[in-house]
């Protein structure tokens, strides 16, 4: 068992690597580019309900989906635009399903907190604290089953840990030996509670030991440094079969969702704009501009393409119909 | 009589119960720093201090059965559900431990807990946060179950609820915490077990609880301009029902239709069809018809949302029909 | 045909059905090593492994998720809850999870997942391990519900709920698993939502499920004593309703009963009086009458529980009552 | 945090000691004959549904309940028999429940799984698996609300640690600092399950450590060692208002309750055989003896007075009215 952070070796990267990590820059832009549409979107009323923006966080999707292959399953909390947007969903469908129409990746019935795309292998949002903790055991249970050699990783917040589910959860997936990697994004707060008031232990890795499974610490704001911990968490699972608590330690810079304010009574304003200074996306920027991979006018460049493509996607869901009428009688029951 | 919110008007029950007693407590997310999720606590933690108005983990069935401890240890806990949605979670602490304790120990412990939150759909917070559990809840012999309609009848059943010495659920509608109305100040009770005729008519009753009563008053206004005289009857309790006051209205009316937020299978608005057909039989000039949520999973969608939910259109569609008019 | 126990029917129906799909498995408490709390899967590790028979800690809310994501992945689990009182620890992942998954998905994801075990008071149980959950479960959309009462039912229904790819709950009688019938061999099956007339009758409608069947017959056999012909619908599912068998009875006899197992209040009894009376008011010589468990927790002591059951004596007395006969 | 099993010191022990090492050995010869006598009246029909015997692990309840105040609370799972003689239910009042009737504890309603003597502070069996586990925080979080100093004793096997209200109960016992003490009854088997087959880590008292709560690993077939184990935990308690969990290593002779084989397939008749070697009542009668306390004449006698004991408690309840019809109706509500 491990439970230490760990840093990649600094080596020179390869340009399999460079491409990965210009790849990876691109993606993280992508989600910060397409949840400030929606925070747009939502401010206009086009989006209703609750609407959990994913701003500071993006390193975790982002480094942890890279290190997966296309048929692996991913399956997260109501927080999930990023990992959805990187497990292959168009923004179109993304920003349609956030808009509730036709042609959203859950035909507009699922919204923000239920995205899904079975056929990639992303198995959805889901809205009950803990509640998909089990599924994500499931899927790597079935993937055992057959043979197929799929990982799953199920994301979570830190505050799930204090609910039953996650509990009994683990100890089943290490008893069994299930490939499922269990990454826990510890912003801190769950809602407006910081997790030291309610959690009586704070390192989220101990956990790890009451159920004699592998456990990695992860800096959640350096892309890099989640993609290292998450293949190695991948090839314990893939290869041995073994589950894998990961506690990425991250941040969120939005309300809890968007009807909550920025910051509120529970964390001070300094604090949310001290922890924007270890933005993802600017170190993994400022570090590829320093190893002269990309400069100014590329990074530039790649962020206008990034707008228009959520731009794109705004218009695509506003244009959208909604789903017909009968609808809502469909889906209840297969045949 | 001050104008209040539903919102303010439970933070007005839980004030004023808890300083009449030290043994009051409230439990649940957010209920403290953050104010609660709703609101509905705001300022407690400040008056009365983290030991009274306790922050919890995300832990539902842990702390609804620290809360059902606490009362067998003689405190009169209020628990605090965000949502009843999370509740699904704690209903074994509800219905094993709370519902059943006095019955199991031959009688020797009571039960003086509440368990609080909104109930049923809000605004497009699709299928998993948009459930109505009055039926499960009515169900459960050990429990009374209330869901207040308006600010008076919230502030005056959650006093009840919070004095009840037995387990009581208390169902609040989270689209109507900014529902405003006449709250009579301090002392004022609204007892468990007995519904409220909010308009008088004698062409039919339409039975409704909570947010329905919108519903059913707004119907009732489109049937008045159609010269047909609705009575609206807010039942307030689910369990125990004030089954007089539903007979002695179709009695008059002889004809119903029940309105309820929940699906139709097997929901409480069955068992009041049971009831009127059983005991008001002879009286019936039309079967008693019902209108529901619509039997599927509530979708993301805002017109199929709005499709799903009881409508007033849908009510006076059914009041025409048990009055033939159609 | 063979004369097998109920409890025999559902081994068979899961053997063959674990022999036909590899992707079926069993999960559950005990029921690998120990063959099964009531021996349903008896035999089942020694020819299957323990791969697919698989023991479970006590965690019945963390292996009903697992079982649902195993069906996200693509296998059809049969997940046995002990008896359905632990599975209300689970209830979440039935109603969120399962039931909601493919509507919330827009059609998606399919959900081929049996949840199965017994449901419903044995002897001196007391209040906690005592309850029957069909009102509960027959009120989600999303879910199947069945409940056999017969030997052949019970494989037939169980049969039919592995291959649905639906969520399908099955309610098994613990007082049922030694009941003896006759049994069709290999492909049997019994379709979900159909009903069945286990005792033609013009005078009366007993309508029964699961062991409230028993007592109907014997109730029919005491009446018939008393010259009152009656007609005995068993059910067998309640979610969906087979509507069309229930309404074609009444409309013969013109006089129903119902008989159900669980609580009064909101209960599945309620919804078929609802559905009797709306769709077959002018049918009806008489109010339709419930018979059901008391509406409190079940006691221990032996004479109490006896009063608390639905009984035959309490069958005919409420169908003399529908037939004005007191 | 401790978590090492601690054997007490070997010293003389004091008049004051060997009363209570006497009034221990009658305590535990109690429970073991009524269990006995109750085997036979179920055998005969005269008691109903689940009845769990305690065969065995005689000296968990006896050792942790000599640590306890009398206003203390003790709340149990449905195998309770035991703490329920020994927080001062008489005999005849448990016999009388057992056979459902008017005199029982629970006045016949609740039978062997649901004992209750409030006034006594004894909380009740409870049915569910883990589910009184909240309950008992619940009493101790009443206590300290109240500031009464009473210590709460919460005990349950150990196949409820792999249910999640034990996580969810321990985080907020170790949060809030609730003077209850979680005492995990280890007899190794959860039915037919052995706890290695569902548990991916067999000591209970590493789960502590995701609690920060102090916990102790205890032999439960010695009295005197759960009896010293008991009165740490309870000072930490009483003084400090802190949780304890105690894991408390024992063996039940019998099957899971009344109607299951003996050891089944899931254990030796061996095993069983060995572990009655350890017998926790002939271990202290031997002591005792060897201690020159008492003869076998006294033991005996004590043996003969508690057989009369127990008779008199079958007695008592066979003789006993069952409730009237009308309980049926009552104790659903007060008014
Ligand atoms: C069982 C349950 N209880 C309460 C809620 C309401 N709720 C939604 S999100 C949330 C906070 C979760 O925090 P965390 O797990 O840390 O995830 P984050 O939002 O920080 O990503 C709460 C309390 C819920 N959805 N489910
Ligand atoms: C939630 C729940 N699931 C299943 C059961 C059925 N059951 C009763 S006791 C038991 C085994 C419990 O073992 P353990 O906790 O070790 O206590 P022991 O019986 O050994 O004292 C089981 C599975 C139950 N009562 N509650
Ligand atoms: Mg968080
Ligand atoms: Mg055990």
């Amino acid at each position: 068992m491990t439970a230490t952070a760990r840093t990649p070796k600094q080596n020179a990267p390869s340009p399999q690597q460079t491409d990965l990590h210009v790849k990876m820059l691109r993606q993280m832009l992508l989600i910060r580019r397409f949840e400030e549409k929606a925070a747009e979107a939502y401010a206009l009323g086009k989006i209703g309900g609750f609407c959990h923006l994913y701003i500071g966080q993006e390193a975790v999707a982002v480094g942890a989906l890279a290190a997966l292959r296309d048929d692996d399953y991913v399956i997260c909390s109501y927080r999930e635009h990023g990992q959805a947007l990187i497990k292959g969903i168009s923004a179109n469908a993304v920003m349609a399903e956030l808009f509730g129409k036709a042609t959203g990746c859950s035909k507009g019935k699922g919204g923000s907190m239920h995205l899904f795309d079975a056929k990639r292998g992303f198995m959805g949002g889901h809205g009950i604290v803990g509640g998909h903790i089990p599924l994500g055991a499931g899927l790597a249970f079935a993937s055992k089953y057959k043979g197929t050699e799929q990982v799953t990783v199920c994301f979570f917040g830190e505050a799930a840990v204090n609910i039953g589910a996650f509990h009994e959860t683990l100890n089943m997936a290490s008893v069994w030996k299930l490939p499922v990697i269990f990454l826990c994004e510890n912003n801190r707060y769950g809602m407006g509670t910081a997790f030291e008031r309610v959690a009586a232990v704070t390192d989220i890795v101990e956990h790890a030991c009451s159920y004699d499974m592998a456990a990695e610490l992860v800096d959640g704001m350096n892309v890099l440094t989640v993609h290292d911990a998450t293949r190695r968490a991948v090839e314990r699972a893939r290869k041995q079969s073994h589950p894998t608590l990961l506690e990425v330690r991250t941040y969120r810079y939005m309300g809890h969702s968007m009807s909550d304010p920025l910051h509120g009574v529970y964390r001070t304003k300094d604090e949310v704009e001290e922890q924007k200074a270890r933005d993802p996306i600017s170190h993994l920027a400022g570090k590829l501009k320093e190893d002269g991979v990309i400069d100014q006018a590329a990074l530039d460049a790649l962020d206008a393409e990034i707008h228009a493509e959520v731009e794109g996607a705004v218009k695509f869901a506003d244009e959208s119909p909604d789903p017909e009428p009968g609808e809502l009688f469909t889906d209840v029951l297969v045949d | 009589m001050a104008t209040l919110t539903y919102r303010d008007a439970l933070n007005q029950a839980l004030r004023e119960e808890m300083q009449r007693d030290p043994n009051v407590f409230l439990m649940g997310e957010e209920v403290g720093v953050y104010q609660g999720a709703y609101k509905v606590s705001r300022g407690l933690l400040e008056e009365f201090g983290a030991q009274r108005i306790v922050d919890t983990p995300i832990a539902e069935l842990g702390f609804a059965g620290i809360g059902v401890g606490a009362a067998m240890g003689g405190l009169r806990p209020v628990i605090e559900f965000m949502t009843w949605n999370f509740a699904v979670l704690a209903l074994d602490q509800i219905v094993n431990s709370a519902a059943k304790m006095l019955y199991m120990s031959g009688g020797q412990i009571n039960m003086p807990i509440v368990f609080r939150g909104p109930n049923g759909a809000a605004l497009q917070l699709s299928s998993q946060h948009s459930q109505a559990w009055e039926s499960w809840l009515a169900h459960i012999p050990g429990l009374k179950v209330v869901a207040p309609a308006t600010p008076a009848d919230a502030k005056g059943l959650l006093k009840s609820a919070i004095r009840d010495n037995n387990p009581v659920i208390v169902l609040e509608g989270e689209m109507l915490y900014n529902l405003k109305g006449e709250v009579p100040d301090g002392e004022h009770i609204v007892p468990i077990g007995r519904a409220d005729l909010k308009r008088e008519g004698k062409d039919v009753t339409l039975v409704c609880h909570s947010k329905t009563l919108t519903v059913a008053l707004k119907a009732a206004e489109q049937l008045a301009e159609q010269n047909v005289s609705a009575e609206v009857l807010d039942l307030r309790s689910l369990r125990p029902l004030d089954e007089a006051a539903i007979l002695e209205s179709v009695k008059k009316t002889n004809r119903a239709v029940v309105v309820e937020e929940g699906w139709p299978h097997a929901g409480i608005g069955a068992q009041i069809v049971d009831l009127i057909q059983r005991d008001a039989f002879d009286d019936l000039d039309a079967p008693v018809q019902r209108i529901t949520q619509a039997d599927v999973p509530m979708p993301y969608n805002k017109l199929l949302e709005r499709a799903a939910k009881a409508s007033p259109e849908k009510v006076v569609a059914a009041a025409r029909r048990v009055l033939y008019l159609d």
